[in-house]
């Protein structure tokens, strides 16, 4: 297990910047693992009495206008952010991944399917994800799902054209020679070497997903209000602008550095690939 | 010379053929009756046999696809529930907003993230390539509105130096000087696409100047400005000139959210408003006419791409 | 000395549908190519790049789709062989290919790309046994066990080719089609890879297609060597009639145009050779017509046939 | 025409180096084509690039050594500063005619850029110096080519217009990596036909690198044999075919199939070849040579001078087999 695990570090080794990413989702995972412990105070208890107080040694990112200790809401609102990437990442690759794959080594399917996702990629981003909302309605998973849709278009795409490369491969056609079949292909040529492309593409999936279920939560119709989620905070904190601007730093702040984080651990892995691969990778879309 | 442009044609158009079904079927996917969806719960039994007989929603689904297809084609998208005026009128209101806010963070886009990301490749390795990278990176990684929200607190709020919401239109008292409302908000709009098209545009300099070609260009002994802007810089930007398509895509997006942030009369805003109120005509209308824009634009790149790269034909 | 015949190949085509501005092309790749393949024979293809060598090989193997003719192997058709049919012709005829770094997969081990035939047709027991066969086929092709745990990037061009020729040789097959073997190695990996391939065949039994554009190759491995041009087979005879009396005009051409390796020996420079015609615009009638010093009309107008003109020497040519 | 002495390249820091290139040195007079030639990895293109001063920054650096051509040492002077001190008297032409011309520029701007660059022309004049270029290198219809892109015409023609394009820099000696190893055997052939024709009828020097010895012998004037960095033989080619001074020659030459002798085995060098900078003392070849002896691994390697312009870097070279 030491060997795959010291091949995955080895990037971000040489990297200081990199190696801080990683280390700030680590701080992520466990913020939203060990969010009982970590925060001082029960994020959604109202105090009117501790309304809008500044950064404090006692709320160390102040209060909001209900009194609720807004480093706590911080806190919470790490696992919806865990929840919504590893959601929106796992659902584009289950569907996108089998989608591009199949696409790549059965023409006729392809075709009709990666028209489908031409399609789908003809709406912008975030409209397809609103079109999505009003049909199927609000709340954690619908939002998962809706942006889940929108990155399940580029995945797919993305490994419908890595998948096409790789299916041109020498050993791909030795093994064809020798009578592999599609499913020994795709089990021993075609996945093992997506896996680190693929990775590449979790990692800004992850950060985008971070964006866009902000902006679905900055617009009212994202996760509810009761979940404390760090795009509503900002949506709340918008009419104490300049009275609490605290309100405003941290909870944009998390985001950021999420997301920035997430796209530097891309970056480096995106940088070990195979140079055929590397552009290819290019096509994602916020 | 034809086949390229009339073959990008066909296949935009076939795509919006497809896209079109989607947005029909649309208002069938909302939960409860057509009828009362693009009626609104108010409404009264005439209207609801008016509208019936109109869109032909006792027909089968294909004709009454049809019978939409021919009244969005006459420009009737129907008509909105909240305003009870047809959906087109209150979209050519936005318009202007829209398109304008769209123009002027394609300028931004174009003037700060190309010739910056042509410097960074330039000067590569340097700290200044690294800081400007590292920059591009976070700006890509910031959620628009917060940028939109800061950018209100420090040049607003505090400076005072330019208004944080509304927009009065150019052709009203103020004129031109009203475009001063959309700079902010073109701004927060440019930040995160810029930084794209920087990275993007470093990236493909510094593979260019690993071609075979560019190696010959400074065999000839021609200067290095000369071997960067004519042999490198000209095929680098193939690549960026392919990227303006998905950007104005990410634009679309961004802007439903910089306009809420910035209360700017636009489209963007005017879905929002629209979900919430669940004015469905509208918002059917909305993702329509947005499609069309998108597809149009990148029927546009790929028409242009066929004379920046005279290899095209052979695709 | 055509020893019994192996394998029989009869008017192989193959064409290609290409996009080329706008337009969709039909090309030849292979035009009624027939050969036979003796027992124990290694036979030679030569060719300039797009003459369609590769393409008969990938058609004899099924890796592309071959649009008509038929490819014998006892009594199988190959072209149309189904199930066990297919099976018994995917260990039975073995394919080793030219880039050493792109015929191994980077995220298998060695061990496991030698025994991929194996894995597929279930041909191993257990793992010992596999584990057996492992070492048994790379000690064949001159690496040891040690190599089967580890992978193709610590690995040399020359290793990785003999690691390919394993995988190849692992069920014991009749034939091996090795398509530009030793292009990519350099010269003196390439005399190690050619010996070995030459050992492997005594050793073995093996038939072998052997396809190279490197004539001082191909001279020196085949017993009998084929001429192609433009997807046809234009001449076929044994190597020593080839190297030293060549009779169709390409291959005299093709002979002239070699840089032996002999500074005695130098092409008198200036000779006419002319540009291969592109696979888009192919003249009516022979091929080689507006590149041929003997050209009549007839070559213009009639496409030639392979026919015998000598006891073992076949030429697809009017005038000779 | 062109003295090379002492040329080191090396990768890594100042400090901590290793040579890819080691204390090379050559001449190549007026008219005349020397070969240099080795396997991959002997450092043959690194000294090509050294030569014609295209080190990339951040890559392999230039340790020591002179160039000089026609007294005036251009080491270390990118071709554009060579030009603008008027000692830009060498061009290149490389390995790959499918990469190696800018696909979004039609072929006559290619020429005429360089031909502004050295021959100041301008407008008509130079469109018509570009036409005859490309007639020089017997490209049909050469008018009509100007205005043709890279990827409408093939691998020959494209090698061609490279050649066009080194003629425009006015050299006297040209530099050719490799320049026909992508290109059929046909193709080839022309190719070295032209480049033979262009040095009789200009006076033009060549430096040919290749790993194909068939080409050496059918091209090259002189030839000068490199492994693991170093030139280990220099000599006439026809002499060098003859008597061949230095173990690894030897073994390269006799690696070679030879149809006349079709079937018998071929002799191979053992072991593997030598990683730059593996070897630190003695001789690079030793750990493969068949005459190998105590000494050859310690001490430096002098050169063995076995004719007045034949000599090899091997304490012990080969005698000349009796003729």
């Amino acid at each position: 297990m030491s060997g795959a695990l010291r091949s995955f570090l080895a990037p971000f080794l040489g990297r200081p910047i990199a190696f801080l990413g990683l280390i700030v989702l680590v701080g992520l995972a466990t913020a939203a693992i060990f969010a009982p412990m970590l925060a001082p105070y029960d994020p959604s208890r109202l105090e009117p009495v501790a309304r809008l107080i500044p950064p404090s040694a006692a709320h160390w990112f102040g209060t909001d206008q209900f009194g609720r200790d807004t480093f706590s809401r911080v806190i919470y609102g790490s696992r919806l952010a865990l929840l919504i990437g590893v959601g929106v990442v796992s659902f584009a690759l289950v569907t996108g991944v089998p989608a591009g794959v199949l696409s790549a080594l059965f023409p006729r399917f392809g075709r009709v399917v990666m028209r489908m996702i031409d399609v789908l990629m003809s709406f912008p981003a975030l409209l397809l994800a609103l079109g999505l909302i009003v049909i199927i309605g609000q709340g954690v998973t619908n939002a998962i799902l809706a942006i889940g849709v929108v990155y399940l278009t580029t995945t797919s795409r993305i490994t419908y054209g890595l998948t096409l490369r790789l299916r041109t491969e020498t050993y791909v056609e030795a093994a064809n020679s020798m009578g592999a079949g599609a499913v020994w292909t795709i089990r021993k040529h075609i996945l093992p070497n997506l896996i680190s492309p693929l990775l590449v593409q979790a990692s800004f999936v992850f950060a985008f997903a971070q964006l866009s279920a902000a902006s679905l939560d900055f617009l009212g119709l994202g996760a509810p209000p009761e979940i404390p989620s760090w795009g509503n905070m900002l949506a709340e904190s918008r009419i104490f602008i300049t009275r609490a601007p605290w309100l405003l730093f941290f909870p944009g702040l998390s985001i950021a550095i999420t997301a920035f984080s997430l796209n530097l651990v891309g970056d480096v892995l995106r940088d070990r690939l195979d140079p055929r691969f590397r552009e290819m990778l290019n096509g994602n879309r916020r | 010379m034809w086949s390229y442009a009339l073959h990008r044609t066909a296949a935009a158009a076939a795509t919006l053929a497809a896209a079109s079904v989607i947005i029909f079927f649309f208002i069938h996917f909302i939960p409860g009756d057509p009828l009362y969806v693009l009626l609104g719960d108010s409404a009264t039994p005439d209207q609801v046999d008016a509208l019936r007989s109109k869109f032909g929603l006792d027909q089968p689904i294909v004709v009454q696809y049809l019978r939409w297809l021919a009244n969005v084609a006459r420009g009737d998208f129907g008509t909105s529930i909240f305003f009870q005026v047809p959906v087109l009128r209150v979209i050519r209101d936005g318009a202007e907003t829209s398109i304008l806010l769209a123009s002027i963070t394609m300028i931004w886009i174009t003037l700060i993230g190309v010739p910056i990301g042509v410097i960074a490749a330039m000067r590569h390795g340097s700290w200044l390539d690294q800081g400007l990278s590292g920059v591009a990176m976070l700006l890509a990684s910031v959620p628009t509105f917060w940028v939109g929200l800061y950018l209100i607190l420090v040049f607003a709020a505090w400076l005072g130096w330019l208004p944080s919401s509304g927009y009065p239109s150019i052709f009203e008292q103020g004129g031109l000087a009203n475009l001063r409302y959309l700079l902010l908000p073109s701004l927060t709009l440019a930040a995160p696409n810029a930084a794209l098209i920087l990275r993007l545009t470093r990236a493909s300099m510094l593979d260019v100047a690993r071609e075979d070609y560019v190696r010959t260009a400074r065999a000839k002994g021609i200067r290095p400005a000369r071997v960067v802007f004519r042999h490198i810089l000209r095929n680098a930007l193939l690549a960026v000139v392919s990227a303006f398509g998905f950007t104005f895509a990410a634009l679309i997006s961004e802007a439903v959210v910089t306009e809420t942030v910035f209360a700017l009369p636009g489209i963007g805003q005017l879905v929002v408003q629209s979900i919430l109120r669940r004015d469905y005509p509208v918002i059917q209308g909305i993702i329509l006419v947005t499609v069309v824009l998108y597809l149009s634009v990148n029927l546009l790149v790929d028409l242009s791409y066929r004379f920046l790269d005279p290899r095209v034909e052979l695709r | 000395m055509t020893a019994s015949p192996i394998l029989h190949v009869r008017n192989l085509s193959t064409r290609y549908t290409v996009k080329r501005g706008g337009k969709m092309h039909e090309v030849e790749a292979v035009k009624q190519v027939s050969f036979t393949l003796g027992r124990g024979e290694v036979l030679g293809i030569v060719g300039e790049s797009g003459c369609g060598k590769t393409s008969v090989a990938r058609s004899i193997i099924r890796l592309t789709r071959a649009d008509g003719g038929e490819v014998l192997f006892g009594d199988t058709n190959l072209l149309t062989a189904r199930s066990d049919d297919l099976r018994k012709l995917r260990l039975k005829i073995r394919m080793v290919f030219q880039d050493p770094f792109a015929s191994l997969n980077p995220r298998r081990s060695i061990g496991d790309s030698v025994a991929e035939t194996g894995d597929i047709h279930g041909l191993f027991q257990n793992a010992a046994d596999r584990g057996r066969q492992i070492d048994k086929a790379l000690r064949d092709v001159g690496l040891d066990g040690s190599f089967s745990t580890r992978f193709p990037h610590e690995l040399s061009g020359g290793q990785r080719q003999r690691v390919g020729i394993a995988r190849a040789i692992l069920p014991a097959p009749d034939i091996v089609i090795a398509d530009e073997p030793v292009s990519a190695l350099d010269v003196s990996v390439q005399a190690q890879v050619l010996n070995l391939l030459a050992d492997l065949r005594e050793m073995m039994g093996l038939s072998m297609i052997f396809i190279s554009h490197d004539l001082g190759v191909v001279g020196h491995v085949s017993d009998r060597v084929a001429v192609m041009y433009m997807g046809r087979l234009v001449e076929i005879a044994a190597t020593r009639e080839i190297i030293d009396r060549p009779v169709h005009p390409y291959t005299r051409t093709l002979m002239a145009a070699r840089p032996k390796p002999d500074p005695a020996f130098r092409i008198k420079s200036g000779i006419e050779i002319g540009e291969p015609p592109s696979q888009f615009e192919r003249p009516a009638g022979c091929p080689y017509v507006n590149r041929c010093s003997i050209a009549t009309a007839r070559c213009a107008a009639e496409d030639p046939h392979l026919r015998p003109v000598a006891s073992d020497r076949l030429i697809a040519c009017h005038n000779v | 025409m062109l003295h090379v002495s002492d040329l080191s390249v090396a990768i890594g820091t100042r400090s901590d180096f290793t040579d890819i290139v080691s204390s090379v040195s050559f001449e190549i007079g007026r008219g005349e084509i020397l070969g240099l030639v080795g396997e991959s990895g002997c450092g043959k293109s690194m000294t090509s690039l050294a030569l014609m001063g295209l080190m990339a920054e951040g890559g392999p650096w230039i340790r020591s050594g002179r160039v000089v051509l026609d007294g005036f040492n251009v080491i270390d002077m990118p071709p554009y500063r060579r030009v603008e001190s008027g000692h830009g008297g060498i061009a290149m032409i490389f390995q790959e005619p499918m990469s190696s011309l800018n696909p979004v520029l039609k072929i006559g701007e290619q020429i005429e850029e360089a031909l502004a660059v050295h021959e100041g022309l301008a407008g008509a004049g130079r469109t018509r110096k570009a036409r005859e270029l490309l007639e020089m290198v017997r490209i049909p219809d050469a008018a009509l080519q100007l205005g043709a892109y890279p990827h409408q015409l093939s691998g020959g023609m494209r090698q061609r217009v490279m050649i066009a394009i080194a003629l425009a820099c006015r050299p006297k000696v040209l530099i050719a990596d490799e320049p026909t190893t992508a290109l059929d055997v046909t193709v080839q052939a022309q190719i070295l036909s032209l480049l033979r024709e262009l040095c009789d009828t200009l006076g033009l020097s060549i430096l040919f690198i290749t790993h194909d010895l068939g080409v050496v012998a059918q091209l090259v004037d002189r030839v000068a044999v490199m492994y693991a960095g170093r030139i280990v033989e220099t000599a006439p080619v026809l002499q060098l075919f003859e008597h061949r001074g230095h173990p690894y020659t030897e073994a390269l030459l006799s690696c070679l199939p030879d149809p006349a002798r079709p079937l018998r085995r071929l002799t191979t060098i053992a072991g593997q070849a030598a990683r730059p900078g593996a070897i630190l003392r003695g001789c690079a070849f030793a750990p493969r040579c068949p005459k190998i002896a105590e000494i050859c691994t310690i001490e430096a390697v002098p050169y063995a001078q076995l004719s007045s312009d034949h000599h090899a870097l091997c304490r012990f070279p080969l005698a000349r087999p009796p003729s």
